[in-house]
């Protein structure tokens, strides 16, 4: 039984994604950090599937497809921000605040 | 007359306030009606009481009869009427403020006839009156406190009758201050007084005090402590007696009636009225003996070197008044009360005499276009030869001020004295007071003379153009001084003493007053030498005091007051009354307005609470929100950096 | 009278509605001043007051002096999930609040009759419903209608300020409500838990007075945080010392019927709380000595300091809104002295200051459509030129400062009297004041109607008016009435008194009092 | 009536109004392909959309009125009162700000009309967060919803400010939805289902494992960035300032009633045995959300970040009827939805209309003045601000109560006080703009030149304001119907019998 290294490399996946979106300061690189997580979750998925069934092969499927959505969506307002700034970096998109 | 109808008394005066009232505001000029309305009262209040007095006369009415007009504050166990008492002392006192203030009345008639306020000077008059009479007919010490404090409104009122003038105003106010701090002593003693006996009535006080108080014990000398404090406002005692040389301001008769003959009497009323507890309470009695002796020399130093003659009698009342508490602090109730009695005739005279003198100079001076005071002594002199009528009387009543056998003045003040120094035997305080009194008889008598001689004597210092209109007033302004004057002369007929061949009537009318108290005070035995002894001491000093104050006067270089060199030395500070004015004004009245300005007021109210706790908090929340917004920073980092501190806590929670 | 008008009364159900149609009258007149044409406002405000005046007449005959529990009471369920129901009535401490908020009503719409110059309608529509919420405070019995009311009152009174105000009105406006709103809402939390313990007691939940009345002792455990929620609403509605700060502003800057209202009905809501709700439901902890001992301290303070802070005022305005301060610190005391004396006279002190305040505020506003300017320093000798307004101020003046005789005396002497046996120091520190009350509004009355007549402007000013004079007489008429014959006036709250005393009596520590202090002195 | 949702008949009953919605917004997707370009294809898309709101509505009816209740355990889709109510809720809320756009759209020359077909597939989204009652149809039910309005935040393309919210919002989000998605797999984990009612039977004296805290850890984590709970907050006041005014209003309204209703159904359903689980950290969230969301909104200058700081104090308060646990705590959150709601959409229609074209935000003080011209409309602004603030005789008074009583029942009184002060706060920022309005002066002469209202917006505002009123007097039905719904909620492990 791979149970137990499985989670805990999907709790180090997703921490590392987690930390990427802290730290890093590009929306393209935010946005892959947080696929990572998201497949982190899979991951999770896939291994419990071992303990409780099929269900979560299904749950992994779903996963996919939102994530897939939120992509396209998410890479659209990237190139919508690049049209206004020029650039996907962070620090520089700070016109809304206070 | 039956006795229930005593509230015609008050009724007429009221009525005579509310014709003239409305008439000063919708036609001041009808001096006729209003001069009906004004006198017309006081005289059927007089007939009145004349006959509420021949009634307990020939009753032999002893015990007091109260008559209820309706319940005023009835709660729960506490309850008033407003009710009147009507005895031996009330009636007494109604037949001389009716009396003497009719023929006060009588003499405005003719002293404020050009008076543009004439309507409403005698509504203010005819409301003093009323509440006058309900002071001394109320049956209970709330009853008596509406009179009290109403005698003070119109005093209020009267002082600043010719408002116009800041300083009168500004002496109206004075005078009703000053008379307020002593009501707090007179409230405070009400609620003492229901808290243990569970009474506000006199004769419930009378009736309850024996029984629930103990003799000399701390509440009874709280109670008199406070209600002597009353006394010192309303009747001018030191340390409250200020006012009074102030409320000179207003009109002379207004002097004449209220501070001289009825309101400022009213302390000695009360603790007349109240004297069981006074009885009971040997070290206020002390106390209130010592003020009135001190008050008596005090102010008789200070009328010494006054140069007005409205001042100089002011000072002499407050002098007389403390003559009065000496009498009801050694426990002679009667004499003070036949002092209060005969006072109110003579202060009553000298007071309307001076008025007929300013009223000549006022005239004079008016004709003549002048600006000199008409009120200063020193702008008088030889006016005997254009007031002889006024001359002679206001010799009557300096005689009888003076003490000088056979006027009244003589058998009221030499009681005082003589019991003062009886008093000494047992509590040698007394023979201080005696001796303070005797001075200040002197004292008195000294500034009578140099009032008379200033005023009358010697030669004219008015100014020629003056001298020509100088003339004595016409008879509704004598023919009250002449009644007043055969009053002051005979008074003393009231209560002559045993030793003189005479048998107390005055004592003996009023002894059921008395009664209770009775008990307290030990009475004693004067051997008849000492008696005539202290009467020769009492009649030496005034007659003393006379004949020096006539020719020390005399003999003095007078000068105009505008051409009159400034005083030196210790008579400044008499001229100046002890500076007492501007100490009070520099120690209590300047530092209460500034403290409340600048620290309460600006400093705390404005500047705490307000300032720092008020808008200081909504500034803080401001400010701590636009700190808040701050961290707004716009930067996606830093908002998942939050993100993330908030998952971790609670993550920690979850699992820690 | 008595027997004349209760069979016309009874006969027309008087009992059953009149409340009601107090309450919603206002109201309902101010949707029809907001509908009517603009140039109808003011006589349609003056119509709706005097009828609504009219109909409350009735409760000073209709009213049963002898009962001092709730009459005219109705209750309809409003809220069943909850218990809240539309509970009302009035007793002998109410009965005034009503009557002078109704009373008060003709005077202050013919009292401002040309003071108001822009969106009159509004103002009217306001003035109505301000009325009508303040009416609702004083006769509700649930508290959640209570509360509802007593919020509900800001709103108008807000916009009284904000829009009719004088220069400085934003800040009066946002600070008054700002002020009074968080004040009143921890009361709201107290309310809502007292409702639920109370109801985990004794398995009904009700927001019912008599309800949680009746059961106040499931309270005791919280009593110190319930009570104290109550207490910081009601304190700074009072307003008591330290709480004050919002009220010389409100009142310097709202209109005269603002400043009348403020004085005449608001400024009683936070006593009349404190007698009605506060103490009653927690009596044992709002009596304790050291609860006690704050608050007396705090009204004296409150008396004295106010007195003197007014007497430095150069604001007219500020200077009666100070002296508000001082008198309710008497009526402070007053409640807190409890006895039947005591709390009798806090209501006649309500009652008083409600009209020689109001009644102060009037003239003050008469001066102020004159000259346009309330420093007293801009005044002087006006007594030359208008005697009657003088008179009438002097008259005021008097009854405020408690001249026997006049109205204000009768409160404060019996506050004082009944409180003595349990406060004598603070009784006697209190009692100071009447040389300050004297002084400051004696002062202000030299200083603005005595003294020569120095400014030009002020040479010539009118006297009053016919109208000024309608709204004069009444108030001025009945500060006598009140001060010379208070009988009526103390008959009918003397039962809700003594209910009230018999109420938190089991509580009181007891009184060594009516003629029994010294009683062992003698004995000795 | 009963349904079995394990057939697919009773399945598709059980979604009929989610159905109805989804296959009218592919219709009204179709209608727009066709007639895109004009500003009557825009209206009438608008139109189209508000018609299979109403549609879904009556579908929504007709599932209620005959009280259809799930056959056995519930499966994926809840049928109770609870989602009824919610789902009439999102449906007013959907329909109301459709209305509200249509004019805005218009002026602002957004000439999109996927804007409406966006809407409605976010209401898709948020009727089936209301109605999951598994965790997988929330995740679900949460990314149709939230995918959506992501892009309608960024709708105004052109605007750098919009571009940016949508790009903040999107970040932030998914990063949020992470943490979710991570929550329901330990969630799986810890007991082996994702079905609420199951996982509560399974949590039923059973102990608490470290996989489960963790899991609802990170479910509360993603909840939190939803109804924006400080500190998961600091997106909001930035995304709702950029977005379109409607879509502000529909986050603050809409996004936040869903979040809400999925996550007390989550909580109550899922959780019962786990409350002393979350209960502190849903009490430390109200708390913190309350005081920093009320006091930070009072430096603001600008109209729309206020009402942003607004809901978010709002969702504090939220929090702490949703702390309560109880179906009293429930029915409160219901009953304060729908107050908060209604205020809301109303002062978001105003701020709408007052905005001027192009993309200056409404500050505060442009409102100087606006009672003169414009009466009624600050009338209805003022009245929603003070239902708000939570005066008597508003709907928000009545909620706040609610709310308060709600805490106070569980013997609890830090939370209440917390809601009173921070009532006592946001006077200091709903006021002035009341202060603006009435009290001042305009500043020119055609200050309010552009303030505009189409028929339909005025239709709208003046029904919420009718409402706001109406139930702050007469809350009962409302009330009745709240504590109704909240009661239907599931709740297999403590019975909680209403005391």
């Amino acid at each position: 039984m791979l149970l137990g290294p499985s989670l805990a490399l999907s709790a180090i996946l997703f921490s590392l994604g987690v930390a990427g979106v802290l730290l890093r300061r590009n929306a393209i690189v935010l946005f892959m950090c947080i696929e990572l997580m998201l497949n982190a979750v899979n991951l999770t998925f896939v291994a419990l599937s071992r303990l409780y069934g099929a269900g979560g092969y299904v749950m992994v499927f779903f996963v996919m497809t939102v994530a897939a959505a939120e992509a396209a969506v998410g890479l659209a307002i990237i190139l919508a921000i690049f049209r206004h700034e020029q650039s996907v970096d962070l620090e520089n998109i700070n016109l809304l605040r206070g | 007359m039956p006795v229930h109808l005593v509230w015609l008394t008050v009724a007429f005066p009221l009525l005579g306030f509310l014709v003239n009232g409305a008439l000063a505001f919708a036609r001041p000029n009808a001096r006729r009606a209003v001069s009906v309305a004004g006198v017309g009262s006081l005289v059927a209040s007089f007939v009145v009481s004349l006959g509420i007095f021949l009634t307990v006369r020939s009753a032999h009415i002893v015990e007091p009869e109260i008559v209820k007009l309706w319940a005023w504050l009835p709660v729960d166990r506490f309850h008033i009427d407003i009710a009147f008492q009507v005895d031996p002392l009330a009636a007494v006192m109604l037949l001389v403020v009716t009396g003497v203030g009719s023929l006060i009345h009588l003499f405005s008639v003719g002293y404020m006839q050009e008076d543009a306020g004439y309507a409403r000077y005698f509504a203010y008059l005819n409301l003093f009156i009323v509440f006058m009479l309900v002071l001394v007919l109320g049956s209970s010490l709330p009853v008596l406190f509406i009179g009290w404090e109403g005698v003070g409104l119109c005093s209020y009122l009267l002082i600043g009758f010719w408002f116009s003038d800041t300083a009168n105003a500004s002496a109206g106010k004075k005078a009703f201050l000053m008379n307020r701090i002593g009501d707090f002593g007179v409230l405070i003693a009400m609620f003492q007084l229901w808290t243990t006996l569970g009474t506000l009535e006199f004769v419930g006080i009378a009736r309850e005090a024996p029984r629930l108080l103990q003799p000399g014990g701390t509440a009874v000398t709280l109670i008199t402590l406070f209600l002597f404090l009353g006394c010192t406002g309303k009747s001018a005692q030191i340390p409250l007696y200020t006012w009074l040389p102030d409320a000179m301001a207003g009109p002379t008769p207004v002097s004449a009636l209220i501070h001289a003959a009825t309101m400022v009497t009213a302390g000695v009323y009360l603790v007349a009225r109240t004297n069981v507890l006074f009885a009971m309470a040997p070290a206020t009695s002390t106390l209130i003996a010592g003020v009135g002796a001190l008050t008596a020399l005090f102010a008789a130093s200070i009328g010494l070197r006054q140069y007005d003659i409205k001042k100089v009698l002011a000072y002499s009342t407050v002098s007389q008044l403390g003559y009065m508490f000496v009498g009801v602090g050694t426990g002679v109730f009667v004499s003070g009360l036949f002092h209060l009695v005969t006072h109110a005739f003579f202060k009553a005279l000298l007071f309307l005499g001076a008025g007929s003198v300013i009223h000549a100079m006022h005239h004079a001076y008016h004709a003549s276009h002048s600006h000199d005071d008409a009120q200063d002594m020193r702008n008088m002199g030889g006016l005997r030869s254009y007031l002889p009528k006024t001359w002679v009387l206001m010799w009557i009543a300096t005689l009888a001020i003076a003490g000088v056998p056979p006027f009244s003045g003589f058998f009221s003040k030499d009681e005082i004295l003589t019991a003062a120094f009886v008093r000494g035997a047992d509590n040698p305080w007394y023979y201080l007071f005696y001796a303070m009194g005797l001075a200040a008889a002197f004292a008195t008598a000294f500034y009578m003379a140099r009032l008379m001689v200033m005023t009358f004597h010697g030669e004219n210092r008015s100014g020629a153009a003056a001298r020509e209109h100088l003339h004595e007033p016409g008879a509704i302004m004598t023919g009250p001084l002449i009644v007043l004057g055969v009053l002051s002369a005979l008074g003393g007929i009231l209560n002559v003493p045993a030793a003189l061949g005479g048998h107390h009537a005055l004592a003996g009318w009023l002894r059921p007053v008395f009664a209770p108290s009775a008990g307290y005070l030990q009475v004693e035995e004067l051997r008849g030498s000492t008696e005539y002894l202290l009467i020769a001491a009492a009649v030496l000093a005034g007659v003393a005091g006379l004949v020096l104050g006539y020719r020390a006067t005399l003999n003095s270089r007078l000068l105009p007051a505008r051409e009159a060199l400034p005083d030196t030395g210790f008579a400044r500070v008499l001229a100046n009354k002890y500076y007492v004015d501007e100490a009070y004004d520099r120690v209590i009245v300047r530092p209460v307005v500034g403290f409340s300005r600048s620290v309460l007021w600006r400093f705390f109210d404005q500047g705490l609470v307000d300032g720092l706790l008020v808008n200081g908090s909504a500034r803080l929340f401001r400010g701590v929100g636009w700190l808040g917004s701050q961290l707004q920073t716009g930067q996606v980092g830093f908002y998942v950096l939050f993100f993330a501190v908030g998952a971790v806590w609670i993550l920690h929670v979850l699992l820690g | 009278m008595e027997q004349f008008f209760s069979p016309i009364l009874a006969a027309i159900g008087y009992n059953r509605w009149i409340l009601h149609v107090l309450l919603i009258l206002p109201l309902v007149g101010a949707i029809g001043i907001l509908v009517a044409p603009g140039s109808w406002a003011r006589w349609f405000t003056l119509v709706v007051a005097g009828l609504e005046f009219f109909l409350a007449l009735g409760l000073w005959f209709a009213f049963d002096p002898s009962n001092g529990g709730i009459q005219f009471e109705s209750q309809v369920d409003w809220i069943r999930g909850w218990g809240v129901s539309y509970h009302i009535g009035i007793d002998g401490i109410s009965l005034f609040m009503v009557l002078l908020a109704t009373g008060m009503m003709p005077l202050l719409v013919w009292g401002s009759w040309h003071s108001i110059q822009v969106r009159r309608r509004g103002y009217y529509a306001l003035l109505l419903a301000l009325k009508s919420a303040m009416i609702g405070v004083f006769i509700s019995l649930d508290l959640f209608l209570f509360y509802c009311f007593w919020e509900l009152l800001l709103i108008p009174m807000y916009f009284l300020i904000g829009v009719w105000g004088s220069s400085n009105r934003l800040y009066a406006a946002t600070k008054f409500v700002l002020y009074t709103f968080s004040g009143s809402l921890l009361m709201l939390v107290a309310i809502v838990a007292m409702v639920w313990t109370v109801g985990r007691a004794t398995g009904t939940y009700s927001f019912s007075y008599d309800h949680l009345l009746a059961n106040r002792d499931a309270l005791a455990g919280q009593a110190p945080w319930l009570f104290t929620a109550f207490a910081l609403a009601f304190a700074v509605k009072v307003p008591i010392f330290p709480f004050h700060t919002w009220l010389p502003d409100a009142h310097v800057e709202a209109p005269t019927a603002g400043s009348v209202d403020l004085a005449v009905i608001l400024l009683k809501m936070g006593t009349y709380g404190f007698l009605r709700f506060a103490i009653p439901l927690f009596p044992a902890f709002a009596l304790s000595p050291a609860v006690s001992a704050v608050f007396v301290v705090l009204a004296v303070t409150g008396i004295l300091y106010a007195a003197l802070v007014s007497m430095v005022q150069p604001d007219l305005k500020k200077l009666v809104a100070y002296s508000s301060v001082s008198h309710l610190g008497f009526v402070m005391l007053g409640i807190w002295g409890s006895t039947v004396q005591s709390v009798q006279g806090a209501i006649m002190v309500m009652i008083a200051h409600g009209v020689s305040t109001g009644c102060l505020f009037f003239l003050i506003g008469m001066l102020y459509d004159r000259r346009h300017t309330r420093l007293i320093a801009d005044y002087g000798g006006i007594a030359r030129v208008a005697p009657i307004l003088t008179t009438a101020f002097v008259i005021t003046a008097f009854a405020s400062i408690g001249l026997p005789g006049l109205n204000g005396f009768i409160g404060e002497f019996l506050v004082l009297l009944g409180s003595y046996a349990r406060f004598p120091v603070a009784v006697g520190i209190a009692t100071i004041v009447i040389v300050f009350a004297a002084a400051y509004l004696l002062w202000a009355v030299q200083r603005v109607f005595f003294s020569p007549l120095v400014h030009e402007a002020n040479r010539t000013l009118r006297d009053v008016d016919l109208r000024e004079l309608a709204v004069l007489v009444p108030l001025v008429g009945s500060m006598i009435w009140m001060g010379v014959y208070p009988n009526p006036f103390l008959r009918r709250t003397e039962a809700a008194s003594r209910r009230y005393i018999e109420m938190v009596s089991p509580h009181l520590p007891p009184l060594a009092h009516e003629a029994g202090v010294i009683r062992q002195e003698a004995a000795r | 009536m009963n349904l079995d949702t394990h057939t697919p008949i009773g399945a598709a009953l059980a979604l009929l109004p989610e159905l109805v919605l989804t296959a009218w917004s592919l219709v009204v997707l179709l209608v727009v392909a066709w007639r895109h370009t004009t500003e009557r294809d825009s209206q009438l898309a608008g139109w189209l959309s508000f018609v299979g709101v109403a549609l879904s509505g009556v579908a929504l009816w007709w599932l209620w009125s005959h009280d259809a209740r799930s056959d056995g355990v519930p499966h994926m889709i809840a049928l109770d009162e609870f989602r009824y109510a919610s789902a009439a809720l999102i449906l007013g809320i959907t329909g109301a700000t459709t209305l509200l756009s249509i004019r805005y759209l218009t002026r602002q020359r957004l000439l999109a009309p996927e804007y409406h077909c966006l809407v409605l597939f976010a209401a898709v989204g948020m009727l089936l967060m209301a109605a999951a009652s598994d965790l997988i149809m929330v995740f679900l039910g949460l990314e149709v919803m939230s995918v959506s309005v992501y892009v309608l935040a960024g709708f105004d393309r052109f605007r750098r400010s919009s571009a940016e919210a949508a790009l903040k919002y999107f970040l932030i989000g998914a990063f949020a939805s992470g943490f979710l998605l991570y929550g329901i797999a330990l969630i799986w984990g810890a007991t082996g289902q994702t079905n609420l009612t199951l996982i509560a039977a399974q949590l039923t004296g059973a102990p608490t494992t470290l996989l489960l805290r963790l899991g609802l850890g990170m479910l509360l984590i993603g909840f939190a960035f939803k109804v924006s709970a400080v500190p998961f907050h600091m997106w909001a006041p930035d995304v709702y300032d950029g977005s379109p005014t409607p879509i502000t209003g529909f986050m603050a309204t809409g996004v936040k009633a869903a979040a809400f209703v999925a996550l007390v159904r989550v909580l109550n359903e899922g959780f019962p045995s786990a409350k002393e689980l979350w209960q502190p950290i849903i009490g430390a969230l109200a708390v913190a959300t309350i005081l920093f969301g009320n006091i930070v909104a009072l430096a603001q200058d600008s109209l729309k970040r206020m009402l942003a700081y607004s809901s978010v104090a709002h969702a504090g308060y939220i929090l702490v009827a949703v702390w309560a646990g109880t179906p009293f705590g429930s029915g409160a959150v219901l009953f304060y939805l729908a107050s908060y709601c209604m205020a809301t959409i109303g002062s978001f229609g105003m701020v709408a209309a007052v905005e001027h074209v192009g993309s200056r935000t409404v500050l505060i003080d442009d409102l100087e003045g606006l009672f003169e011209k414009r009466p009624w409309g600050s009338l209805s602004l003022a009245i929603c601000l003070l239902s708000l603030l939570g005066f008597p005789a508003t709907f928000g008074f009545v909620g706040k109560w609610y709310l308060i009583a709600s805490a106070l029942r569980e013997g609890h009184w830090i939370l209440p006080v917390a809601t009173v002060i921070g009532s006592a706060i946001s006077a200091g920022y709903y006021l002035p703009v009341v202060t603006a309005m009435t009290f001042k002066p305009e500043r020119s002469v055609d200050a309010h030149r552009q303030v505009a209202f189409s028929r339909a917006s005025k239709a709208i505002v003046a029904a919420v304001v009718g409402a706001t009123i109406l139930f702050g007097i007469w809350p009962t039905p409302v009330l009745d119907g709240a504590l109704a719904s909240a009661r239907s909620l599931t709740n297999l492990v403590s019975g909680m019998a209403e005391r």
